[in-house]
């Protein structure tokens, strides 16, 4: 389909008609200047611009807790895996978030696909919101790589003045664009804008990481002993907290239930966190990592190293959450950049 | 039973711990004395050097049955002592917290303390095989009322956005009308309540007293009012407390000297029935009639049916307040008050009577002072003398019978014995 | 998508018989309840659920050629294995797996290997034992080494009596607290290896037992310069799904249930958090 | 499995965490199809001596009560300190800022001595206990999980984490980045967050969890504005049993 406009007063209107077919989730603010995603029935354009929610969307993919089998143990032994999903549509995803959402897509379907997760995901249409500014000054979406996105969303809609150029990406978007809400087609005219303004935003998103994205592993594979993880060890809380709020974390713990029959219960999965103490102890007794600086190490090699070595992406896509919910304000492009200097620093000592 | 000798240890079916020892010999009371074996807690001492606005975290756990009681007392305490007056929306959130409290309480205390004597079982347990509905209208009621609780409060035990001068998060008004449909909805197990309470048979016997408690022209006064009592019908200001509440402590003790003709009173559902017959809301006096409570009444037994018409009461006075909090509008009214050094007195009707916090601040808003007098401690000499005056009526009945009367007496004021500790003084009073 | 094949879904298996092989441990003989053959490589894991209480990995100790039963060695440590052990014959329980990918046996032919099990470790070694056992002429010199902290917490004794019997098999056990009863070798199992006569190019060392044993026996096989690539060790790791999702089992960048749980000391040595 | 019995007692508390037991409603009903209970004084009048699992509630503040916990650990198989007055000691604790002679002048004056009372103490200072339910009030949720972890024989799960994980789950705005302060970081979940869900700084009711950050804590309070004797006065509103561990 080509790109279409919808003017800014119909998306309340869109947001309404797609309750017929959807569950609609969009953003909230749940008290001044703090938002969520929630349930919502209508679009208030003062959300335009707001700053990244407390959680990720991946909540509505990824739940907090989550069933993943039923079980009756008596009169015999009875298992049933059980997947939760309903047709939703994510309504006013930011770009750094649908980046998010494709790193989950990867993890969960890579080696083994998890059913609970990509259920959801197809019952799932994302309707995009593109920045034009950073949202606040955590963002750093466009250092690792996650400002730009063409990929990942069934729709993307960007002001281009009271107007929203909107790009469907897909079969779903069409359908969702062409029954929902009104539009025209897009002209000449509105392309160029939309073009000009995309190419004039790039001077606003600065590089706030003193290297290539991409440069990352290396600087982390030999960061081990960076005595940034010694001053981390003293301020880090251990709280758990830029686990919680990342789009990209997905550690999960995985425990039994039961009702109070007791003849039947299931068994759930719920978030977990690496920077929590006991993530990495066994029943040997060792904790494999035994430090809150081991474990933050840990975290930022998962986002920077790790993860981005296996899948060739930053795991890191630039929302600022941890950086903002962090009590002991430890920042994550100051770390970042703290390894990078660190590093330098030694080898011009060399 | 002319010669008769009773330890009933542990009191069940009560908050806290307490002892009833009676000796009858040659029909004739030698002891009769109720023992508060209670550990005393010493919150007083407790409070002290505390911040002000820390308070209501302590006083709230002297109770967990009374907790918005206290929390509500304590925090007006302090705003007294800082010279501040709460907005009406405060008002009306602590009076609709309050009667959520009224509601649960008394349902818990009528269902699953005091109905399982009616039935000659000695838990809401042993109620469950031949009157399962009753206990699950009983465990609805309850459930109903905490839900209110904790949509206003966080929750019911040790309530937490009750702060001094506001609440820290407000319901939404979506919630409140919400929950306005399902307290309507209840009103018919509030008639099916009524009904159930009505059949049971509740003895006979009266012994007239001074009842106190606080009043307000214009409501059914819970959250504030004056002091008055049955005997003068004079109302005081409650930081006065002390003429009228030293009045009657001292009487019990021998080394004090009594300024009053009676040497107890009584304070709760029934003494505000008494006081403030007419204030209550006239749904809940219908069933007042209905359930043959006239006013006034003197038999403490039936506190319990005072309590069922009080209910009656908080569930038509939820809705009004929650009509009015909606249509007001609700504001966010959080902020900083005080410090300042000042003394404040608070009180507040709690489920089983009036509750007294005072507290004096410094400049730093430390607390220099605090004194909590507790509705159960103000009963406990009453209930002595309910007891005097009923067991030689029941000297022809078998022990154990006997026993469960006197519990029951004891029961049907709904006392706490743990809050009460800290006025352990009432233990020597027949020494 | 196939929902009934969940990752997490189990399936139902019963229990055949058990034996208490210790006052820790017991072998547990299980059987999958809609007969499908079961095959597995020595060194895969099972993902073991009692419902109620919960779900471990627990390693397959019996010999991949028995199609029929798996044998599983269970220690007591806490509530899914103290749940196991109360298992009694005909009880069911779930079952995932086979998971990871188990030793390089395809690499270790014609090798000569040096089995170092310690304690425990001995659990997913017997599997991989019985495979070399049964394809005794596929492998050069066999040696294993067992060492256990008491003559009473041995494991397998029996077993490691008749591997003693036969001539092509060299057994060599050791307790580090001997009582009087105890005739054998005494001392850590570190302690045998400088006696061993090893070709290091043509021999595979594999080393599985509880993490503070790995230290020290590297250090004696590094001396007997057994190349990193012939060092094979299993890793134990919390692991809650077994299916490389849930994070807990990941050292640095590998996944323990998905790249292991079986690795070589070279690839080990790079990560900082495995040893 | 035969039916385990069960019996609750209470020390010195408000006895606010029995009474979140009788708010199980339903669920309790539920519940004594699976155990009997022995005693239970708040709501029934049997009593008996025999009894498998004991809950107990409250601290301890007197000599007299110390025996009567002895004879309850001698008669149970599993003791469970019910809330934060027998977990942790709890506000009770509060006292021990003064002399005791003091504390009982304070409340009592002349008659001062016939009160007996002692340092507040956990039960855990007196006896071997084998589960804590933490919370003043306790989590009915960690109420019905204990309960049933015991009839499976395992270990509840009890989270050893911090607040804050519950809380962001629940999506709360941190009260740090409202310019209040909070406990959160150093005490143990369980209780879904519920005072910073209502816009209330945690104020460490559960107790510490292990190995807290307190010195980068305490700072994080000074940079709020808290002095280090407010900070730790914050601290001893229930950790007033471990004091040391602040300071
Ligand atoms: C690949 C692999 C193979 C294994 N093979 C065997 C075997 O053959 N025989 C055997 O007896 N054991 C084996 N284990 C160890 C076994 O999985 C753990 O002892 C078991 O998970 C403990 O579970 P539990 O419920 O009994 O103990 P829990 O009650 O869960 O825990 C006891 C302690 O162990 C820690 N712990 C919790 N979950 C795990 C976990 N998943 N893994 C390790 N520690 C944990 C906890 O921190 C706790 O302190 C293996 C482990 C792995 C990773
Ligand atoms: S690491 Fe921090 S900035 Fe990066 S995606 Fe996660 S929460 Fe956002
Ligand atoms: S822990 Fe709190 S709620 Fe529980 S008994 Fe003690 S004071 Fe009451
Ligand atoms: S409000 Fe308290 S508990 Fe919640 S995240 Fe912030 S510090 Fe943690």
């Amino acid at each position: 389909m080509k790109d279409v406009l919808i003017k800014g007063k119909d998306l309340s209107a869109f947001c309404h008609n797609l309750q017929d077919s959807f569950i609609v989730y969009g953003v909230r603010e749940k008290e001044e200047g703090h938002f969520i995603f929630d349930e919502i029935d209508e679009f208030s354009d003062s959300l335009e611009k707001y700053k990244p929610t407390i959680l990720p969307p991946k909540k509505y993919l990824f739940p907090q807790q989550e069933t993943l089998l039923r079980f009756d143990t008596e009169p015999h032994l009875e298992i049933k895996s059980v997947v939760e999903s309903k047709k939703q549509v994510l309504f006013g995803v930011r770009p750094c978030d649908i980046h998010g959402i494709g790193l989950l897509d990867k993890i969960f379907t890579s080696d083994n696909e998890d059913s609970n997760y990509l259920r959801k995901r197809a019952d799932t249409l994302i309707i995009g919101m593109d920045c034009m500014e950073p949202c606040y000054e955590h963002a750093h979406c466009a250092s690792v790589g996650c400002l730009d996105i063409d990929d990942g969303y069934d729709i993307m809609m960007t002001d281009i003045g009271g107007v929203f150029f909107t790009t469907v990406k897909t079969p779903q978007g069409e359908e969702i664009v062409k029954k929902y809400v009104e539009y025209t087609i897009a002209g000449e005219e509105e392309s160029e804008r939309f073009l000009k303004l995309r190419s004039d935003r790039k001077g606003r998103f600065d590089n706030k990481i003193e290297t290539e994205v991409s440069n990352l592993p290396l600087f982390f594979k030999n960061a081990d002993n960076d005595p940034v993880w010694k001053e981390l060890d003293e301020r880090c809380l251990g709280c758990g907290r830029c686990n919680i709020v990342c789009p990209t974390c997905y550690c999960f713990d995985v425990y039994d239930c039961m009702d109070l029959t007791m003849t039947s219960g299931e068994r759930c999965r719920e978030w977990d966190a690496c920077t929590l103490k006991d993530f990495a102890a066994v029943s040997t007794g060792e904790n494999f990592r035994s430090t809150r600086g081991l474990r933050l190490r840990h975290r930022f090699n998962r986002k920077f190293n790790y993860l981005m070595t296996k899948y060739n992406t930053s795991f890191c896509v630039g929302c600022g959450r941890c950086t903002r919910s962090c009590p002991v304000n430890i920042d994550v492009i100051e770390t970042v950049n703290a390894v990078i200097n660190n590093h330098n620093n030694n080898h011009e000592r060399e | 039973m002319h010669d008769f000798h009773a330890d009933i240890e542990h009191i069940t079916r009560v908050e806290g711990h307490g002892n009833i020892v009676i000796d009858v010999k040659g029909g004739k009371i030698r002891t009769l004395r109720m023992d508060i074996v209670e550990s005393p807690r010493f919150f007083e001492a407790m409070a002290l050097g505390r911040t002000y606005s820390e308070v209501a975290h302590i006083t709230s756990r002297i109770c967990g049955i009374c907790a918005v009681t206290h929390t509500t007392t304590s925090i007006k305490a302090i705003e007294s002592a800082l010279d501040f007056n709460p907005s009406v929306q405060t008002i009306k959130l602590r009076k609709l917290l309050l009667n959520a409290e009224f509601i649960q309480s008394h349902i818990l205390h009528l269902y699953f303390l005091a109905a399982p004597d009616f039935f000659g079982t000695g838990s809401v347990f042993g109620m469950v095989g031949d009157n399962k509905e009753d206990v699950l209208r009983g465990m609805r009621l309850k459930t109903l009322a905490n839900e209110l609780c904790a949509l206003v409060g966080g929750r019911h035990i040790h309530p937490i956005t009750l702060k001094i001068g506001c609440f820290s998060k407000n319901p939404e008004p979506r919630e409140l009308s919400d929950f306005k449909k399902r307290i309507e909805d209840s009103r018919d197990e509030m008639d099916e309540t009524v009904k159930f309470f009505k059949n049971l048979k509740i003895p006979e016997f009266e012994r007239e007293t001074e009842y106190i408690s606080l009043t307000q022209p214009d409501e059914y006064a819970l959250y504030d009012g004056k002091i008055k009592s049955s005997d003068s019908g004079e109302e005081i200001e409650t930081s006065d407390y002390l003429d009228r509440v030293r009045e009657f402590m001292v009487t019990h003790s021998t080394a004090k000297h009594a300024k009053s003709k009676r040497d107890s009173y009584m304070v709760g559902a029934l003494a505000r029935f008494n006081n403030n017959y007419d204030q209550l809301h006239p749904k809940a006096k219908e069933s007042a009639m209905e359930m043959g409570l006239r006013h006034p009444c003197y038999n403490p037994y039936m506190n319990n049916i005072a309590q069922v018409v009080e209910t009656v009461h908080c569930f038509e006075e939820s809705i009004c307040l929650i009509d009015d909090l909606i249509s007001a509008g609700l504001k966010d009214e959080k902020r900083e008050i005080g410090p300042k050094k000042g003394r404040g007195v608070g009180a507040t009707e709690a489920p089983r009577g009036t509750l007294y916090h005072e507290h004096k601040l410094d400049e730093t808003g430390k607390v220099t002072y605090a004194n909590y007098i507790i509705p159960t401690a103000q009963n406990l000499a009453n209930i002595e003398n309910d007891l005097l005056s009923i067991v030689p009526t029941l000297l022809n009945k078998q022990k154990e019978e006997i026993i469960v009367d006197i519990e029951m007496l004891v029961r049907a004021y709904d006392p706490c014995i743990s809050c009460a500790t800290h006025l352990m003084k009432v233990e020597f009073v027949n020494e | 998508m196939k929902e009934n094949n969940s990752l997490f879904l189990p399936e139902i298996a019963e229990v055949v018989s058990t034996r208490q092989l210790t006052e820790m441990e017991r072998y547990i003989e299980l059987k999958i309840k809609d007969t499908r053959e079961f095959n597995f490589n020595p060194g895969q894991f099972l993902q073991l659920s009692v419902f109620g209480i919960g779900e471990a990995p627990i390693s397959i100790s019996s010999s991949p050629f028995n199609r029929e039963t798996i044998g599983l060695c269970v220690r007591r440590v806490g509530d899914v294995t103290s749940a196991l052990h109360k298992l009694e014959v005909g009880a069911c329980l779930g079952v995932r797996g086979p998971l990871g990918n188990g030793f390089p046996v395809e690499k270790m032919k014609n090798k000569d290997i040096v089995f170092v099990a310690g304690g425990l470790g001995i659990a997913p070694l017997r599997s991989l034992i019985q495979y070399v056992i049964e394809r005794r002429d596929d492998f050069a010199r066999i040696t294993i080494l067992y060492g256990a902290k008491n003559p009473g917490e041995i494991l397998f004794a029996d077993e490691l009596e008749c591997w003693k019997q036969r001539k092509d098999i060299e057994v060599l056990v050791t307790v580090d607290k001997p009582d009087e009863n105890w005739a054998g070798k005494s001392g850590v199992i570190t302690r045998l290896i400088p006696h061993l006569d090893l070709e290091p190019s043509r021999t595979y060392a594999v080393v599985v037992g509880p993490p503070v044993m790995y230290k020290y026996v590297l250090l004696e096989l590094q001396i007997k310069q057994i190349p990193e690539d012939n060092i094979i060790m299993s890793l134990e790791r919390r692991m809650k799904c077994g299916v490389g999702k849930c994070g807990h089992c990941q050292i640095n960048g590998i996944y323990v249930c998905l790249d292991g749980p079986e690795f070589s000391y070279h690839t080990l040595k790079f990560l900082s958090e495995a040893i | 499995m035969s039916k385990p019995r069960v019996a609750f007692f209470s020390f010195s508390s408000c006895e606010g965490c029995q009474l979140v037991v009788l708010t199980l409603e339903e669920q309790l009903l539920e519940l004594v199809t699976l155990i009997d209970i022995a005693s239970f004084r708040e709501a029934m009048s049997e009593k008996s001596d025999d009894y498998d699992i004991a809950f107990v509630e409250g601290s301890i503040t007197r000599t007299s009560e110390i025996e009567r916990l002895r004879t309850i650990r001698e008669r149970a198989k599993i003791v469970i300190a019910l809330g934060a007055c027998a977990t942790i000691g709890g506000i009770n604790c509060l006292k021990n800022q003064f002399e005791m002679e003091e504390v009982q002048n304070i409340v009592y004056g002349k008659m001062a001595e016939k009160f007996d009372t002692i340092p507040t103490r956990p039960i855990e200072a007196v006896i071997k206990v084998d589960h804590w339910i933490h919370g003043c009030p306790i989590d009915k949720d960690e109420f019905i999980e204990v309960t049933k972890a015991l009839l499976l024989d395992k270990k509840p799960r009890i989270p050893a984490h911090p607040v804050c994980v519950e809380c962001q789950m629940r999506e709360n705005v941190c009260l740090f980045e409202k310019g209040m302060v909070c406990l959160g970081p150093v005490t143990r979940a369980g209780c879904k967050a519920i005072c910073p869900t209502y816009n209330d700084g945690c104020v460490g009711c559960r107790g510490l969890i292990e190995d807290p950050n307190l010195s980068s804590h305490k700072n994080l309070l000074n940079e709020h504005g808290l002095t280090v004797d407010e900070a730790i006065s914050q601290y001893m509103l229930f950790g007033g049993n471990s004091k040391e561990k602040y300071e």
